[in-house]
C-alpha cells in the first residue's frame, strides 16, 4: 500500500543511519494528507449528508427527530469509539481465535502524536476507522423513523456498536477470523452495510409500522433536502472508499473511479425501471438507486475494475429496488426507509460480486496466491452469512434491551403530533 | 351586501383578479387550500410503490361587495376562472351583516 | 508541475536503479492526494451544488425536476465519459489535425491500478477530468428549467457532449489544434464556460419563453437553496481551478488564490451595482456576481495574479449583469437562469482578459517564448470565436434531434401543474 | 514541523547541491495538499456552513439578510486581507513591540508561485489565513441579526478587521508581543473566538435587542438548516484545526482527534443538561453545544490529548449553556444567536484549559522550556484578558462609527416586515 | 342552502372526510389553520429557555351542502372528529344564498 | 350568534388577542392570507430587474361571538388592528345559524 516514492526514500536511508530510518519509511506525509481528508469527508457523509438524505424522506413534523438521531449517534458513538471501541476492534485478540481485540488502546492510551499505524498517524487511522463506526448505526436510523423513543435510539445504538459492529470489525479488518480466511471486504460491504441493513430489518419488525402503514403513508416531505444528502453522500463516498485505501496512489484512484461509475449506473438502472414501471422516474427513485449502487460497490472497490463497476451499479439499482417492493408490500416490514432494501441487500450483493469480479480476466485485480473464483465466492458468502445472523440476533437482544429500559416505541401521541415536538420540543419549520 | 367566496385553479387566479378589477371590485383576500371533489389527486411514485394524494392545491378568493356588484361579480368569476375542465371550483354567496374599514372607521358600502 | 521535491528524489534515484527510478519518477504523492481532493470538490459542485443553486431559483413546483436534470446528467454523461468521452478527448489525433481523439482508452480500457498520466494515475486524471465533463452539460440545465421534456435533457445532453465538449476538451486541453496554437484556458473559460453559455443562449431560443415571460414570470422560490449551492460552488471551485494545476504546488495555491480574490470582487461588483440602480443588493445577486467571478477567473487561474484577479472579479460582476438584463429584456431571450449572461459572457471575458492580465508586468506568468500580448489576444480571441461558433451550430442539431425524439417542450399542463408532478411524480414540499 | 521524511530528503540532498536543497527544503508537496484542502474546509464552514447555522435560527422574514451578512463579509473582508489585512498581521512589526506588522505583503506584493512560507507556498498561507479572517467577523453576525442597517454590517466589519483582527492577530500569531511571551492558541481561541464573542456583547448592547426580546421572541424558523449547517461546520473544523498544524502528519491527526472528541463531548454535555432542565433535549442545543465544544478545544487542538478533550467537551457544554441565559435572561442582552455565550465564552475558557491540559502528566505536549503550569496559565489568562478588553473598546469605537455613518439600527419597519424584504427586496420562501 | 365549517384536529380530517362521504357530500374544501382556545399551546425549547406557543395547528373545512343534508353532516363531523379531549374544535352553520359551479353553470343544489 | 371575520397586518394579531380575550372572547381562529387592495405589493430585485408582487401577506382572523359580544368584538379589533396606514384591513360580520363544540356537542353560546 505504500507508494513507491516512499519505497525509495526508505531505501536510500537505510544506508545513512538506521533509526531514522525506520521512523522514515513510516510516515507518508501524502497518505497522511489524503486519509486526513477521507476522514473529513465520511464524517459529512453522516453529518450533514445522511441526517439530510433521511431527514427528507420523513413526515414535515419528524424531520428534527431524524437529525437528532444522527447527531446523538455521532456524538455518543465518537467517545464510545474512543473509550472501548477502537482498542476491542484493531488489537489483537490474546485468544488468538480472533473474535475480538483487547483493551490496550481504550482512550488511545499509548498513542502519541509521532505513533504510527502503517504510513500513517495511527491517532488518523483512529479518526478514519471512527467516522465509519458512526456511519453505521447511523444508517439503522432509517429503519425506525416517525416513532421511536429517543432514548431506545441511544441505547440500540451504543449497544449495537459493542456487540455487532465493533466484533465484526475485528473479524473482518482488526485481523480476526474472517480476515485470515480471506474475506474481501475493501471498505465495508460486510462491515458496514450488511450489518446495518440486517439489524434494520429485524429492529423494524420489532419496532412494528407507522401508523397507517402500508396504506396511508405520506410521501417524503422534502425530496430536496434528500437529493442535497445524497450528493453529499456521494462525494463523501470518494472518502469512504477511497480513503480505505489509505495511501494516495493508483489503488486510491481507482478506487473512487469503480465508486463513482457504479454509483451513476445504480442511478440510472433504478431511474429506467421506475420510467419503465409507473411512466416516469422520480429524483427520489434516482438518488435511492445512486446510493444503492455505492452501497455495493463499496466491498469490490479495491478489486474491481471500471466495466464490473457498471455491472455490479445496474445490478445494485435492479435488485434494491425489486426489494424495497418486497418487504414493504409483501413482507409488510416497515423497514421505513428501506435500509435493509438498500443497504443490506447491497452490501450482501456487493460482497458476493466481489468474489466474481475481482477475478483478472473480469478487469479486476486477482485473487490471493492459492485462492481461486469459486473459493472466494464461498468464503464471501460464508463471511456474509454468518455476519447477517449473528446481527439479526445480536440485534434482537439490542431491542430487548432497550425495551426494558425505558420502552422502544413513542407514545401515539408523539407519532401524531410529531416526534419533533414531543421528544425535543421544536418545529422543523415556523414559515412566518 | 354581500361575500362571495371561490374556490378556484390557482393557475387562474391571476385572470380573476383582473376580470374583477374590470368591473370596479378593488379588493378580495386570497387563501391557499385543498380541495376535495370529483377532480382527483394524483399519484406519487415513491420508491417501487405508488400512492394517491386526494387533495388537490386550490385558491379561495373572498370578496366582499354591495348588492349590485355582486351579480357581476359571481359573472366575472365564473368566465374568467373556467377552463372547462373538471375541478374548475365553485362559487358561494352569502349574505354580509357588516363592514368595517379598520384605519378609517368607515362602514358597509364604503368600507370596501 | 512536478514538485522540485520530486525531481531530487528522482535524481538521486536515477544513480542508484534506472527502473525504479521511472517509475518512482513518475507517481506523485502529494499531487494524487491533492487531486483526488480536487476531484471530489469538482464532484461536489454539480451535485449538490449547482443543483441547489439552481434549484433555488426556479418556481416551488419545478424544484425537483432541475435537481433531477443535474443528478440525470451527472450519473448519465459519466458513463459515457467513461465509453468514449474521455478517450476521445485525450489520446491523440492519428489524423494529426488535432480534431479528435482516438478510442484506444475507450472503458479506460489499458488502464491499471499504476498506470500514470504525468505524475498522477490516470484514472485519477480520468476522473478528475469526467468531473468537468459532468458540470459543463449541468450548467446548460438552467437555459431550460420549467418547461422542458425530460427525455429532451438526456438526448440533447448525451448529444451534446459527444459533438461540442468532447471535441472542444480534445482541441484545447488534448493536445489539439488550439493547444497547439498555444490558446491558455487553465481550467475551462474556453472549454466550459464558453460552450456551455453559448449553447445555453441557443437553446433557449429554439425552446422559446416560460409562460408569462418575461412580465409575469416569479421570483426565486428559495434563495436560500441558491445561496447554499453558491457557497459550494465557491468552495468547489477551489478543487476546479487549483486541481487544474495537477500538483500540489504553488501552481494550485496561487490559482485557488486569485479564484478567490475574483469571486470576491464578483459579488463586491454586482452588489453595488443593484445597490446603485435598485437602492439595495440582492443575495441572489450576490450570489451570482460571485459566480460570474469564478466563471471569468477560470481560464486565467494559472497565469495572472491577484491584483489582476481584482480587475478580473470586477468586469465579470458589472459586464454579466449588464448582459442579464439586455438578453431577456432587450434579445428577449428565455434563458432562464441567465447561463449565457454568468457563464458565456464570463468564459468568453475571461479568455480574452486572460491574453491581456497573462503579461508579466501585470503580474502574469508572462507569454510561452515568441509570443506576445496582441499575439496572445490574437489566439484567444479565435480560440473563443471558434468554439462559440461551433457550440451553437452543433446545440442546434442537438435539439432538432431531441426535438425529433419525443419533442423538446413539456405539454402546457405540466409547466403549470409543476414538472415535478407531471414528469416525476413528486412534490418539492409536502409541509404538514 | 516538517514532517521527518522531508528531513531527510533534506540531508541527502545538502550533500548533493546547496542550491536545490535550500529549495528542496521549503516545499513540501504533502504539506501542501493538505493545506490547500484544509483552506476549502474553513471557507466551507462560512460560506455556507456559518451563514446556514444562523440562517436556520433566525425568524422566516430575515433568513436572507443574514446570509447577505455572512456572504458580503466573505467577500468584502477578503479584498481588505489582501489589501493590508495580511501584510499588517503577518510580517515583522518595524518599531520591535510587537504591535502591528508592516505593509511590505500588501496586495501579495513580492509573492510569486514559488515564495515559500515555511514548506508551503505563501500565497496558500496567505489563503488558509484568509479563511480565518474572514470567519471571525462573520461569527459575529450572530449578534445582531433581525434589526441591524446592512451598510452597519459592512462598516463594522471592515474596521473591526483592522483595529481588533488584524492586530491580534499579529499579536498571537504574527509573532508579536503576546506570541513573545509564550500565549498558546493553536487555532484561534483568542484569536478567533474571544474576539468574536467580546466584541459580540458590545455591539449586542449598543444596538439593543429585537422588538418583543426577551418574552416574546419567536423560536428559529428552520432548525434543519442550523442541524446542516453546524454538520459543515463541524466537517470544516478538521481543517481549521488540522490545517492550523500546517503539515500532513501526526500533529494535524492529533488535532482533528481531539476536535471531533471535544465537539462530542459538548454535544453531549449540552443534550444531557436540556434533558435534566426541560425534560427533553432539543436539536438545536445538541448541535449548539457541538459549537461550543469545537470553540472551546480550538486553542488547545494542538497541545492536549483525547482524555483532556473529553473534560475540555463537557465543560464547554455546560458552562456555555448557563451563559446563554445568563447573558439572556439576567443581563437582558440581547446577542441574538448568543456569539459571545458560545464563542466568547468557549474560546476564554479553552484558552485557559490549554495552559492546564497542555501538562505532560494531563496527556498533554508539555510546557516549553522554563516554563511551567501556573506560568502558563498566567500567560494565557493575561492573554485572554488584554484581548477581550481591547476588543470591547475597539469594537465601541466600529460601532460608534457605523452610527455616525448611516446608522446602526434598521427602521423599525424593516424589523417588522423583514429585512429580506426591506433591505434586499427579497423573500426567503415563495411556496406556491 | 348552508354552509358548514368545521375547525378540527389535523389528524382527524381522513376520518372526518370518509365520514362525510359517506353520507353523500361530494367535495370539500380544507385550510390549515392556527387555533386559539382552551386548549393552550405547547413550549418549545431554545438554548436554554423555554418559550411559549400559544396557537395549535387546526385544519379547518368548509362544505356546501342543502338544507337537508345539513344537519346529518353537523353529526357526522361531530363523530368523525370526536377525541373526547379539550381543542378537538367547533361546528358553525350559516346560510348560502348562493352555489354556481364554475365549469357548467349549474347553480345551487346541482353546484355542489 | 354572529361570526366576525377581520383581515388585519400580521403583526397586529397579537395585540387583536389581547384586545378580544379582555373582553371576554375565549377562542378564535386564524389563517394566513394574502390580499389586493389599496395597498400596493412590493417590488422584488433579481437579476438585473424589477419585479412587482401585487399581494400582501395578512392574517385573516375568525371568530364565532354571541351577538351581544359582537359589537364590543368589533370597537376591539378595529382600536387593536389600526396603525392609521393603508392596508390595515377590514371587518366583516355575518349570521350564525348554529354552532357546536365537538368535545362535548354543546350548541350555540355554549360551544363558544
Ligand atoms: N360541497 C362543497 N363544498 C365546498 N367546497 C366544495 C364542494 N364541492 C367541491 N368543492 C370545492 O370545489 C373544488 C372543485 O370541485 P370538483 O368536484 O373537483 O370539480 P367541479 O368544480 O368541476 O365540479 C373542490 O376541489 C373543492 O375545493
Ligand atoms: N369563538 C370561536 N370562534 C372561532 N373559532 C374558535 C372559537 N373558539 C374556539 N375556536 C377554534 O376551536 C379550536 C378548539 O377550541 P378549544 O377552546 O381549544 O377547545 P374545545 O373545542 O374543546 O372547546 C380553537 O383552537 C379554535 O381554532
Ligand atoms: N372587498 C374586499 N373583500 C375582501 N377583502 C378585502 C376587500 N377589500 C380589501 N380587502 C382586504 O383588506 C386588505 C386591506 O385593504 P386595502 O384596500 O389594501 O387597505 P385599507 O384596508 O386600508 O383600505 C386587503 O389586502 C385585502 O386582504
Amino acid at each position: 500500500m505504500r507508494t513507491r516514492e516512499l519505497w525509495l526514500t526508505v531505501l536510500l536511508a537505510a544506508a545513512a543511519d538506521p533509526a531514522w530510518a525506520a521512523d522514515a519509511a513510516a510516515l507518508n506525509g501524502a497518505d497522511t494528507a489524503w486519509l486526513l481528508t477521507a476522514t473529513a469527508l465520511v464524517l459529512f457523509m453522516t453529518m450533514p449528508g445522511l441526517a439530510l438524505f433521511y431527514g427528507g424522506l420523513v413526515r414535515m413534523r419528524h424531520v428534527l427527530s431524524v437529525l437528532m438521531h444522527c447527531l446523538a449517534i455521532a456524538s455518543v458513538v465518537s467517545l464510545a469509539w474512543l473509550a472501548v471501541g477502537y482498542s476491542l476492534a484493531f488489537t489483537a485478540d490474546q485468544s488468538g481465535l480472533g473474535l475480538i481485540g483487547g483493551l490496550e488502546r481504550a482512550f488511545l492510551s499509548e498513542v502519541a502524536r509521532d505513533t504510527l499505524k502503517g504510513t500513517v498517524p495511527e491517532s488518523l487511522f483512529f479518526m478514519f476507522q471512527l467516522t465509519f463506526a458512526v456511519i453505521t448505526p447511523a444508517l439503522i436510523v432509517g429503519a425506525y423513523p416517525e416513532r421511536i423513543r429517543f432514548s431506545a435510539v441511544l441505547v440500540v445504538s451504543l449497544l449495537w456498536l459493542l456487540v455487532v459492529y465493533v466484533p465484526v470489525c475485528h473479524w473482518v479488518w482488526g485481523g480476526g477470523w474472517l480476515a485470515k480466511l480471506g474475506v474481501i471486504d475493501f471498505a465495508g460491504g460486510i462491515v458496514v452495510h450488511t450489518t446495518a441493513g440486517v439489524s434494520a430489518l429485524v429492529l423494524a419488525g420489532l419496532l412494528g409500522p407507522r401508523r397507517g402503514f402500508p396504506r396511508e403513508v405520506r410521501p417524503p416531505h422534502s425530496p430536496g433536502l434528500t437529493v442535497l444528502g445524497a450528493g453529499m453522500l456521494w462525494v463523501g463516498w470518494f472518502g469512504f472508499n477511497g480513503g480505505s485505501a489509505l495511501t494516495a496512489d493508483g489503488n486510491a484512484a481507482m478506487a473512487i473511479t469503480v465508486t463513482h461509475i457504479a454509483a451513476s449506473a445504480g442511478a440510472i438502472a433504478w431511474a429506467a425501471m421506475e420510467w419503465l414501471r409507473f411512466g416516469r422516474p422520480s429524483v427520489v427513485g434516482t438518488a435511492t438507486g445512486l446510493i444503492a449502487g455505492l452501497a455495493t460497490i463499496t466491498p469490490a472497490a479495491g478489486a474491481v475494475g471500471p466495466a464490473a463497476a457498471i455491472a455490479i451499479g445496474l445490478l445494485a439499482g435492479l435488485l434494491c429496488q425489486v426489494m424495497t417492493t418486497l418487504v414493504k408490500q409483501q413482507w409488510r416490514i416497515d423497514d421505513t426507509l428501506d435500509v435493509f432494501a438498500v443497504h443490506g441487500v447491497g452490501g450482501i450483493l456487493g460482497s458476493l460480486l466481489t468474489g466474481l469480479f475481482a477475478a483478472l480476466v473480469l478487469g479486476g485485480v486477482g485473487y490471493a496466491e492459492g485462492q481461486n473464483m469459486l473459493g472466494q465466492l464461498g468464503v464471501q458468502a460464508l463471511g456474509v452469512g454468518v455476519v447477517a445472523l449473528w446481527s439479526a440476533l445480536a440485534t434482537f437482544f439490542c431491542a430487548k434491551a432497550a425495551a426494558a429500559l425505558g420502552g422502544l416505541r413513542a407514545p401515539e401521541e408523539a407519532e401524531i403530533e410529531g416526534l419533533d415536538l414531543v421528544a425535543h420540543g421544536e418545529r422543523g419549520y415556523d414559515l412566518r | 351586501m354581500k361575500l362571495l367566496m371561490a374556490v378556484i385553479k390557482p393557475h387562474r387566479l391571476d385572470a380573476v383578479r383582473d376580470a374583477l378589477t374590470a368591473i370596479g371590485v378593488q379588493g378580495l383576500t386570497v387563501t391557499e387550500v385543498k380541495g376535495y371533489g370529483r377532480q382527483r389527486g394524483h399519484t406519487e411514485v415513491y420508491r417501487g410503490a405508488e400512492y394517491v394524494v386526494n387533495f388537490v392545491p386550490k385558491v379561495k378568493i373572498e370578496i366582499a361587495l354591495s348588492d349590485e356588484l355582486a351579480e357581476r361579480a359571481v359573472e366575472a368569476v365564473q368566465a374568467a376562472a373556467r377552463t372547462g375542465q373538471i375541478g374548475d371550483g365553485k362559487i358561494f354567496v352569502y349574505e354580509l351583516d357588516r363592514a368595517v374599514r379598520i384605519r378609517t372607521g368607515e362602514t358597509d358600502a364604503e368600507a370596501l
